[in-house]
């Protein structure tokens, strides 16, 4: 089993989480408010009251087939709305 | 300029406890308004400012200036956006302008905010419709910086359909700030027609709170425009020129208008506040959507880190100046 | 049918913010309150309740109507979800039906205090007691929905021990939210009793605050009941009319009962509203943990995204009607 | 080293912190506030108000041997209230 | 014992509250006042006191025992440091004892607020001077905390730089809540002096509030201060014994102290609650980060676990007691 | 590419931040209010008022050579402060 972890800006959560379900991921979490450092710079909470928000880390279990069908959904958001995501290994418990 | 203005402005709690909330950074200290608090007060605020300007809109009614300003409002959140994306283009790229000149072309309802409270502090009247012109600019701007960056920007885009007008229209009209702003705003007004015991019994929670949580607010806005400042190194020279230049030529422009229409000093100032303020609550949100090509720091940086601070701090009692010498009170 | 009184309702803040809240996830607006400002007014508002309640309890004393009516209280917790019950048998599983009954036993405070809110307006008197009876409907219905599981369900269920009597009344009596209001209606009884001073002083904040911070809540409210609405299709239209019509039935249940108890109209609406309303607060929490195997989008949806919102809009004013066509007002 | 990852109801919380203590976990870290979606449908915020809360992530790193205990404690557990359960390897530092 | 006093205390919501917070742990109540909304309270309670504080001291000026009254603040945060350090050496390692001495050194806030409040039901006048000298209390005694560590602990620590002064100081003087508390001090006297009529609208954000605000706060710190008596039995009967014992020393040092300066009794009965209470919210996030050998449980489950109870259940009306018998009222 | 999970005190968080940049990490991310236990005891969220804070939960993602540089400048304020880290396999999507 595979394990994504992608992590974006809130404000393209709702569209990340679209092409997700229409990957067919059998599930997915959600964890806002995250901050942090990346190619396009940091990202704090401090503009949380203005809707704008900070990162969300977005965790999905799925086979390696649902897999690839992520990747194709959201490469494209992550390349035009930045953002990273990588992958490992997982087993069920 | 008129130093006792400023002075008096100055020394209020809303401007002292921005202060407090800068120095905080600029010293170092760990003070710290942890998310989603600063939020609670952002709605509050919104929700209190629609409220109170849907009761006075009741009373006043919908005559005399009242039309005629907020069609002149929303002329100017059209205008201003076209006129900074041509001096923005100077220096930056099309994605970059468009939405700087957005954010120029809306309004900080905590600027509006801030210049009422001065008003009451000098005893000057001042209406409920400019209210309802607050809400109205916001949207406006929205929609011309993205028919900017539609007009002007390369002509293929990754992901044409994020820009589907559909989408903008949606963002701009229906954005969680100017949602709540206009939706208090009717229900200040309805209430007001049709059940005034019960406006009664909101008044504590939306007239005699409101100063103190301003001040609360502010002293989070303090800590998060401080900390955009480093930022503006990033932004360069002329960033920074164009962040108190431009709201300097806007009030300028709105204090003619503002004597154009007739208004008395109050609501002039009110009026020219709108046209000076920028932006740092509907429109980077809206960008950060629309135009993710531009960079955020960019323009919440100018916004939040520069015109705001210069807005409470210097310029509402500047603009006073201005509109006491364009405007003679009718006292 | 009154629509004066529906309409009198309708256009006050509290009603007025729900429906903007109700709109705003109708038209897609990213309105939203995060948590936990939500936990915040929901907790403000059991706290103010409780206390308040709990002052005019020690000024009317425990004498005429007060124990028969919160018999009768008690009573219609533990009979409403028997009833409830085998209706919901027609169609359901044990599991589902017992958390369901459960929560239509239950009450909802945030549906009393606007009808509270709604008697002010039409300056109709009610009773501190009333209060105690909201805070002793809450418990019994969650127990009476355990015992229904347990006498009802397939013997064999896997965690048998997550049953344990302890457990469940544990978390009947104990319940943060059913806790908080008990606690601060002692507290408001034993403070009015010897420190009327520091009551004075609780009083811009239980009081003055009540009625906006119960707008601002109605707002989330209105966001919440909206997103619970597309359950409502899956939950299908035997849960939808049980949602609507077992109110009613409960209401006349009520009234009847208040007549017999010789309550005045404000008190008989309150004790109306008791039994009409559904708990979505202290019930839902309780049936997840203690009926894991019922489905929560069915007892959320139904009290909820139905029940709530009908009470609210048209269930108050309806039931005023009722009681004053079953009630002759003293005056 | 093993790595389980926990995704259950906040309410919940209180007796999967028990099965992992009862089965000698060395620690463990829980971060609430987690919405997502899973077989038995969608987790939102939006009840927070009423005490029942989303989703809890919870991360136990630990030796082998102890996994298998953490197993036996938390199956049940999970097959009764839902939730999910993914293991990976991983490595102090 | 004046149990008349300790009645009068207890039967008063902020107390009561307490209680309600305590019980809710003990009994296993799943009531919880989720992070951030503590801080909210914590933060409006720092800025409000430091407000009004700022308020009466510009009206009172800086005169008569105003000067004295502070240096002997000031002069006790830096002495009960010192011999509570003495008397920790004798059970726990230097790093424990000096984490802790700092920690009763300081003062804690809401004891002082408690005191207050407690003082206005006894219609008792106390000054605004008073917030100063609590203003200044704790940073001191975190210096000296950290001296202790520095003079006594074993030379070498792997980690000196933190320990570097510069860094000390910083925390001492510039944590957050040492810094709103000073801050608002300072808005509060100019605002004073500047813009009553801005003064008059801050009034029913910081003042009418503040005692509801207050007891909506003692919940959360029952809650809190019960779920550490666990951590007591960790501690050791030493621990416990401390906790109550030095408290009451330091009382009756103040008490003399007081009665020396020649204060009324509102004002000494302030001086020694700043004396005999115990800081758990600037000092433990300062020993956290620079006396890390220090356990947390030990100097967090005795200030805030015992002595905070003890203070504000029976503490202030024994004080009161001991005031009243060493300083005769003026009236 | 290697990933590192770090779980450390909120109040040392400006440090750790400071060590992983200096360690020239490509980015990193952050989430406060994490709750939980290990050898030096139980950290909740109780104290937040206080400045005092919870635990925050640091993941990076780096190549292996960045990983040794993370490690010479973690290791001495772990030992210090407290706080784990561990270390898994991952790759970029
Ligand atoms: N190397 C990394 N390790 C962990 N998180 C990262 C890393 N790079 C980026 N991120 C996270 O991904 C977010 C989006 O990155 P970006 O927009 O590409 O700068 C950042 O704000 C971080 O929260
Ligand atoms: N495939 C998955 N990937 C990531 N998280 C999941 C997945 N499936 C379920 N979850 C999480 O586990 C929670 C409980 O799942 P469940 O109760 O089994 O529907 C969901 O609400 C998600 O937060
Ligand atoms: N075995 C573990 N699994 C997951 N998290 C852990 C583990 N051990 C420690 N932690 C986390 O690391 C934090 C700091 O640990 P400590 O070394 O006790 O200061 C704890 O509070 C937990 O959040
Ligand atoms: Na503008
Ligand atoms: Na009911
Ligand atoms: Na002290």
């Amino acid at each position: 089993m595979k394990r994504l972890d992608l992590f974006i800006s809130e404000r393209e959560l709702p569209q990340i989480v679209k092409a997700i379900e229409a990957a067919g991921a059998p599930g997915y979490s959600v964890m806002k408010h995250v901050t942090g450092k990346g190619p396009h710079g940091s990202v704090s909470e401090s503009m949380d009251f203005s809707g704008l928000g900070a990162n969300a880390h977005v965790i999905v279990f799925c086979e390696p087939e649902v897999l690839e069908g992520l990747r194709e959904g959201l490469k494209p958001l992550l390349s035009y709305f930045g953002g990273m995501a990588y992958v490992s290994e997982a087993e069920p418990l | 300029m008129d130093t006792s203005l400023v002075l008096q402005n100055l020394l209020t709690p809303p401007v002292l406890f921005f202060f407090l909330g800068v120095l905080a950074v600029l010293l170092g200290s760990d003070l710290e308004i942890p998310a989603p608090l600063p939020k609670l007060f952002s709605l509050y605020l919104l929700l209190a400012i629609g409220f109170k300007g849907g009761l006075e809109l009741q009373h006043s009614g919908i005559s005399g200036p009242v039309l005629p300003t907020i069609a002149a409002a929303v002329a100017m959140s059209l205008l201003v956006p076209l006129y900074s994306f041509l001096v923005l283009r100077l220096k930056l790229d099309s994605f970059n302008a468009a939405a700087i000149a957005g954010t120029y072309g809306s309004i900080s309802a905590v600027t509006f905010i801030t210049a009422e409270s001065f008003l009451e502090t000098q005893h000057l009247h001042h209406d409920g419709f400019m209210v309802a012109a607050l809400a109205l600019m916001e949207s406006p701007a929205i929609i011309v910086g993205l028919l900017l960056v539609k007009l002007a920007a390369p002509q293929k885009r990754p992901r044409q359909e994020a820009m589907r007008w559909g989408a903008v229209l949606h963002e701009a009209l229906l954005n969680g700030s100017v949602y709540l702003l206009v939706g208090s705003l009717l229900i200040g007004f309805l209430s007001a027609a049709n059940s005034p015991s019960s406006v009664e019994k909101m008044l504590p929670f939306t007239d005699k709170l409101f100063y103190g949580a301003l001040s609360f607010f502010l002293l989070d806005m303090g800590i998060v425009a401080a900390q955009r400042v480093r930022d503006l190194k990033e932004a360069g020279s002329f960033l920074i020129g164009f962040s108190i230049l431009m709201p300097l030529f806007n009030a300028g422009v709105g204090a003619l208008l503002a004597r154009g229409l007739g208004l008395d000093p109050g609501n002039a100032l009110l009026f020219v506040v709108l046209c000076a303020s920028a932006s740092y609550i509907a429109v980077p949100a809206a960008m950060r959507m629309t135009v993710p090509e531009a960079n955020p720091s960019f323009y919440i940086s100018t916004a939040l880190g520069l015109t705001f601070p210069f807005n409470i701090i210097v310029g509402i009692p500047l603009y006073m100046g201005l509109v006491n010498a364009l405007i003679p009170s009718a006292g």
